[in-house]
């Protein structure tokens, strides 16, 4: 993403203690050219290839942040970063309140997630709730190219940890990238599409083809308003409930699964603080419960798209 | 090297097939790459083939493997049909995952295929676990984890190694040390790059032998079997080799090597060599040999086409087997 | 708990293929007395002490459980489970998957959860909601040690990999344990009081709880139906929608984490398939979202307590 | 062994004084345990003190340490005053991690102690960071590892170990060999139980110290300190050495190992042949030490008294600190 690429290359240049780490993030410039041109710019220290050693390098990146340095992890597919999970939990993200707030913590996690071209169920998979359910990290999930660079740029801002996870199949999305020293708040969430009838919270992929069956309802009548959280840690409840007093139906669309889920936090909080303005059972759709499965007549059976999205929400307005 | 008598003449042209069995299965993918009928990644085997087939013609049927991404040849060489391989990464139904797994995922239990994985490292435990297994179970059945130099730098390696020496576990650690992981030289990720080496630290003989060099493996592992399997425990073997083709199928290959380095090391070419000496040594003519080159070519062949002729998965069997399905009987109130 | 340990015996003395792993497992009978005396029962194999690579022998108990053992792995505390975060997600819960149902991934994962006596952040984490959001992983989460002897059992029994998470601060809870051969299906919620005006759903020491604080309430003449779903995955939803179509009131007290939590799900489900019955908003009491403090004046802020859980309970109603 | 010229006899007594400070601090602590005092788990350092002692006499106060579950002595050595570690362990304000964090998370990072940690493993990985910053930011400070035998066989060890010798950072590892983790010994759950020699498989030096000689580890740790400094890279180094106290307070001790053999290192005590040596060899006067001894001890008592009259953490103050507070700072629009 030529966007995020820009963002990290401008902050790597302003502050000499953001280096990146990761497996063939140095003259490679990273499996999804994440860093693709910035080991001639920076070198080799600050580009630094790294053995397959997950657990490893997440836990040198929580000593580093820790010492005074700005580490940047690229794990390239979030599966592989569950051999760290001890190091994000445990560690990283609990530091700054066992040292009472003595140490800060900017690490930036980085990687793709998402299911998509039989990438199979080693490769595919979206890990946003897992991390959005404990203390101590911020959980970014960008869907537009100037969203993922407003928001790089605040993570590499910012002392606390950022985990940012950006769908694999959005990855050469295109649209406006505002220029220059552009950073977006973490927790505001941008109203994707305004409507009346219906408030559809998508994240990721999902936006997109929320919007695309948010544009064919329109033409059957149906005002859909749909709303991008952009970070699920935090998660700006309030243009969510704005929303759904205006429309009083609420949707939420996440290929993750759903136990558990960022669906099921975003319902539970409406159906406690927007009770009263609920017209209507709140829904959710969600990836199908199961491995990610490689053949694309099975892959394509266990995600949401244009048409189960459009359904549910003609679904929900008929409720 | 070899401790062994030589080979009789049949178990050489096995050996033989089995490498050009695997060789022309991967040129075979790499073409259907190409053409847009593996819809995954695939990463072939192209130049290693002599330590998947020296290591496993020492396996009988009820030992197990575990292997890595790069697990075409390590399949084959256990015995699946290149049918179920191929029909597998064009996402059919036939496959030997029924279409669920792809090249990452290749699965045929009940010939002791125990999966090949997306994840670096993973094989490694498994395969001290299916160790444990056979010494609980009190057989003389046999594991065993293929994995490339990469994983030798990742946790996983420390603790499998070390819990398979201090129980003595009937399992062999076979690294393919092909020099690089993706673009990373294993001479740079590694603080000690000899992988045999390693052994020492768990207490395990470590042994290293010629990759390329199919009677080398062979041997090497021949003694590594039978010692885990009479109770010795565990061994590691590192057999240096190369990769001949980009990591995997549509990546570039140049950046991180030279073109000569590559070229240099397909004149090593495992079938070539042993091709060379069989016929040098007087065990069989050539005409035996391309015999076998054309049964092989029309085995392959034959196998695309089944492959692609074999009807997709259902998309409404996508959620079976997540759970077992004998669960309900289990549950009693 | 005795109840656990009996059962274990009893199912290890039938079942040779069974073996127990972890640190201290073996001739010390385990940190939590889990494994007590059977050491001099069944011997070092079937008892086996490990070193500390919780994330080698995870994956090692995955390796065996596909080839025909049935690994148990005792972990003492759950936190130190997180390295082996690779292990059961990636592998141990897809194995079924991956191999198309050839192979059966029997293996039962047990440690300790919770909050209390300032065990601090590293000895108190609750884990559930991460494993329940996982396809192909059964979650247990006992509060009597009846139930946890009739689940444990089960779990010995079915051919899924099961997480058995036992509240450290329940380990010495006394209670009617029934003799023998006694099995709990999973998935099935036990209404552990009856009651009309709303419906409270707590887990493991919660549900003590809010039984207490249950029985406060009655002489207030609040009637408060108590369910402890006992396996969080599979999630009894059934018998909770059922008790919310009597009561019209939901609340769910919950030590874990509320983002993306057991309460979140609960409330989610409810807020959609039982839209019609609901009265009140559904409200969620949860531990506080920070890492666990260990002086007690602090630890004391940070869980839910039956004052608290009375208050809420007493709050609901009047809505 | 000794490659040092002989101590100045200033440092001599402060090794002593430090080890003694460590001692009366356990010591008063474990019976503050019995009474009740401390809330959680307390792992003491007796038996252990001349390997915190003779490492941390080369630290600056920049240079940095990480350490584990069984860290007072780490703490102090590092420069901890008595008063912050007996609070923190008594759960008050006053304690080193304001209470939030009790004796497996201790906190000064003004001093260089980067935590104490309830986690077997991380520290490691965690000093290796600071090594990568250190050799960053072109400093000449030095990170050190602190951990037990019991981490050894953790992934964390293997893939620390590596990238610090793949990058030359400067990172000490130190690992405490008392032979047990909890109760398993170390010769049955490590496949090589010769930590020293592990330092080969990463291509780092490892060097093995008499772990109750607080005159060798200083002399080792000397020599590593010196080279990672100055840019030669990261070493390992094994102290042999035995905890004579139970695993954690009020835990039982005599299941896993002999009365005797505890009664034995007992009388191999740092501090005991540490006075004996002195005293031998005509540095100091007896009464120098009693000195010491006197003044340690009420430094002691005085931080016990200290600890207990201070005041308890404020429940509003419980989710403090879970965020950076100058967030907000840096979000801008
Ligand atoms: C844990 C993990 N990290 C990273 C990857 C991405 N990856 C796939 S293959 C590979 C290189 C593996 O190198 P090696 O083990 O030497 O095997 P080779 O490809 O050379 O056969 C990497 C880094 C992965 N699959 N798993
Ligand atoms: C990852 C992890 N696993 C298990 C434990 C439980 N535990 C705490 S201390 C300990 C033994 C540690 O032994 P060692 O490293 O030798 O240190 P020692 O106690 O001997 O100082 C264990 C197993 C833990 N804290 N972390
Ligand atoms: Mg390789
Ligand atoms: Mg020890």
């Amino acid at each position: 993403m030529k966007a995020t690429l820009e963002a990290l290359s401008e902050e790597m240049a302003k502050n000499p203690r953001i280096f990146v780490l990761g497996e063939g993030i140095g003259k490679r410039g990273g499996n999804f050219n994440t860093t693709k041109g910035l080991f001639d710019l920076y070198g080799p220290e600050r580009l630094c290839d790294t053995p397959i050693s997950e657990r490893g390098f997440v836990g040198l990146a929580c000593g580093a942040a820790m010492t005074g340095t700005r580490p940047v992890v690229d794990f390239m597919f979030s599966d592989f970063l569950l051999d760290a999970v001890g190091e994000i939990i445990n560690q990283i993200a609990k530091m700054q309140y066992m040292s009472s707030g003595r140490l800060k913590m900017p690490v930036l996690l980085r990687g793709c997630i998402g299911i998509g071209h039989s990438s199979a169920t080693h490769h595919s998979g979206n890990y946003y709730p897992m991390y959005a359910h404990f203390p101590g990290l911020r959980v970014v999930v960008p869907a537009a190219p100037g969203d993922a660079k407003g928001l790089l740029k605040t993570a590499l801002n910012c002392d606390d940890p950022v985990l940012f996870l950006e769908h694999k199949e959005l990855l050469s999305t295109k649209g406006p990238v505002p220029e220059g020293e552009y950073c977006l708040e973490f927790g505001k969430a941008s109203v994707a599409r305004e409507g009346q009838h219906v408030t559809v919270v998508a994240l990721a992929l999902m936006l997109h083809k929320t919007l695309q069956a948010a544009a064919a309802l329109a033409e059957e009548g149906i005002s859909v308003e749909v709303i991008d959280p952009r970070t699920v840690a935090p998660l700006d409840m309030d243009t969510i409930a704005r929303s759904v007093s205006k429309t009083g139906r609420l949707l939420i669309v996440d290929e993750a699964f759903a136990p558990c889920g960022i669906g099921a936090e975003i319902a539970a909080q409406i159906a406690d603080r927007s009770f009263d303005d609920l017209d209507a059972p709140i829904r959710r759709l969600n990836g199908v419960q199961t491995p990610t499965p490689y053949s694309p007549s099975l892959e394509a059976a266990v995600v949401p798209n244009v048409e189960t999205i459009g359904r549910a929400i003609r679904d929900l307005c008929e409720e | 090297m070899p401790s062994l008598p030589p080979l009789p003449r049949d178990t050489s042209l096995r050996l033989y097939r089995q490498m050009q069995t695997i060789r022309h299965c991967e040129e075979r993918l790499a073409k259907s790459h190409q053409r847009g009928l593996i819809h995954g990644a695939c990463h072939t085997y192209v130049g290693q083939e002599a330590i998947a087939v020296g290591v496993s013609a020492h396996l009988r049927e009820d030992d197990v493997i575990f292997s890595t991404h790069r697990g075409h040849g390590h399949a084959l060489a256990k015995g699946l049909h290149p049918r179920q391989l191929i029909a597998e990464l064009y996402g059919r139904e036939t496959g030997c995952s029924r279409g669920r797994g792809g090249s990452m995922h290749l699965f045929a239990p009940e010939i002791g295929l125990m999966g090949t994985s997306g994840i670096v490292g993973p094989c490694i435990l498994q395969a001290t676990g299916a160790g444990y297994s056979f010494k609980l179970l009190r057989t003389d059945r046999v594991a065993v984890a293929f994995f490339g130099d990469g994983a030798v730098n990742n946790g996983a390696f420390h603790e499998g190694l070390n819990m398979a020496s201090i129980w003595k576990l009937p399992v062999l650690f076979i690294c393919e040390n092909n020099q690089f992981a993706t673009e990373v030289p294993f001479q740079y990720a590694a603080g000690n790059p000899t992988v045999a080496q390693r052994g020492a630290a768990y207490g395990l003989p470590g042994v290293e032998a010629d990759g390329n060099d199919v009677l080398a493996v062979y041997s090497a592992a021949h003694d590594a079997v039978q010692r885990a399997r009479s109770g010795g425990g565990p061994a590691l073997l590192e057999c240096k080799t190369y990769r001949t083709r980009p990591h995997a199928e549509g990546m570039g290959d140049f950046t991180y090597r030279p073109r000569e380095e590559v070229e240099q090391w397909k004149t090593r070419c495992p079938i070539l060599q042993f091709r060379r000496r069989l016929l040098g040594e007087k065990i069989v003519e050539a005409a035996d040999l391309d015999i076998i080159d054309r049964q092989v070519a029309e085995l392959v062949e034959e196998a695309h086409e089944f492959a692609e002729k074999s009807p997709w998965p259902d998309p409404q069997t996508a959620t079976r087997h997540v759970f077992s399905e004998s669960h309900g009987k289990h549950e009693r109130h």
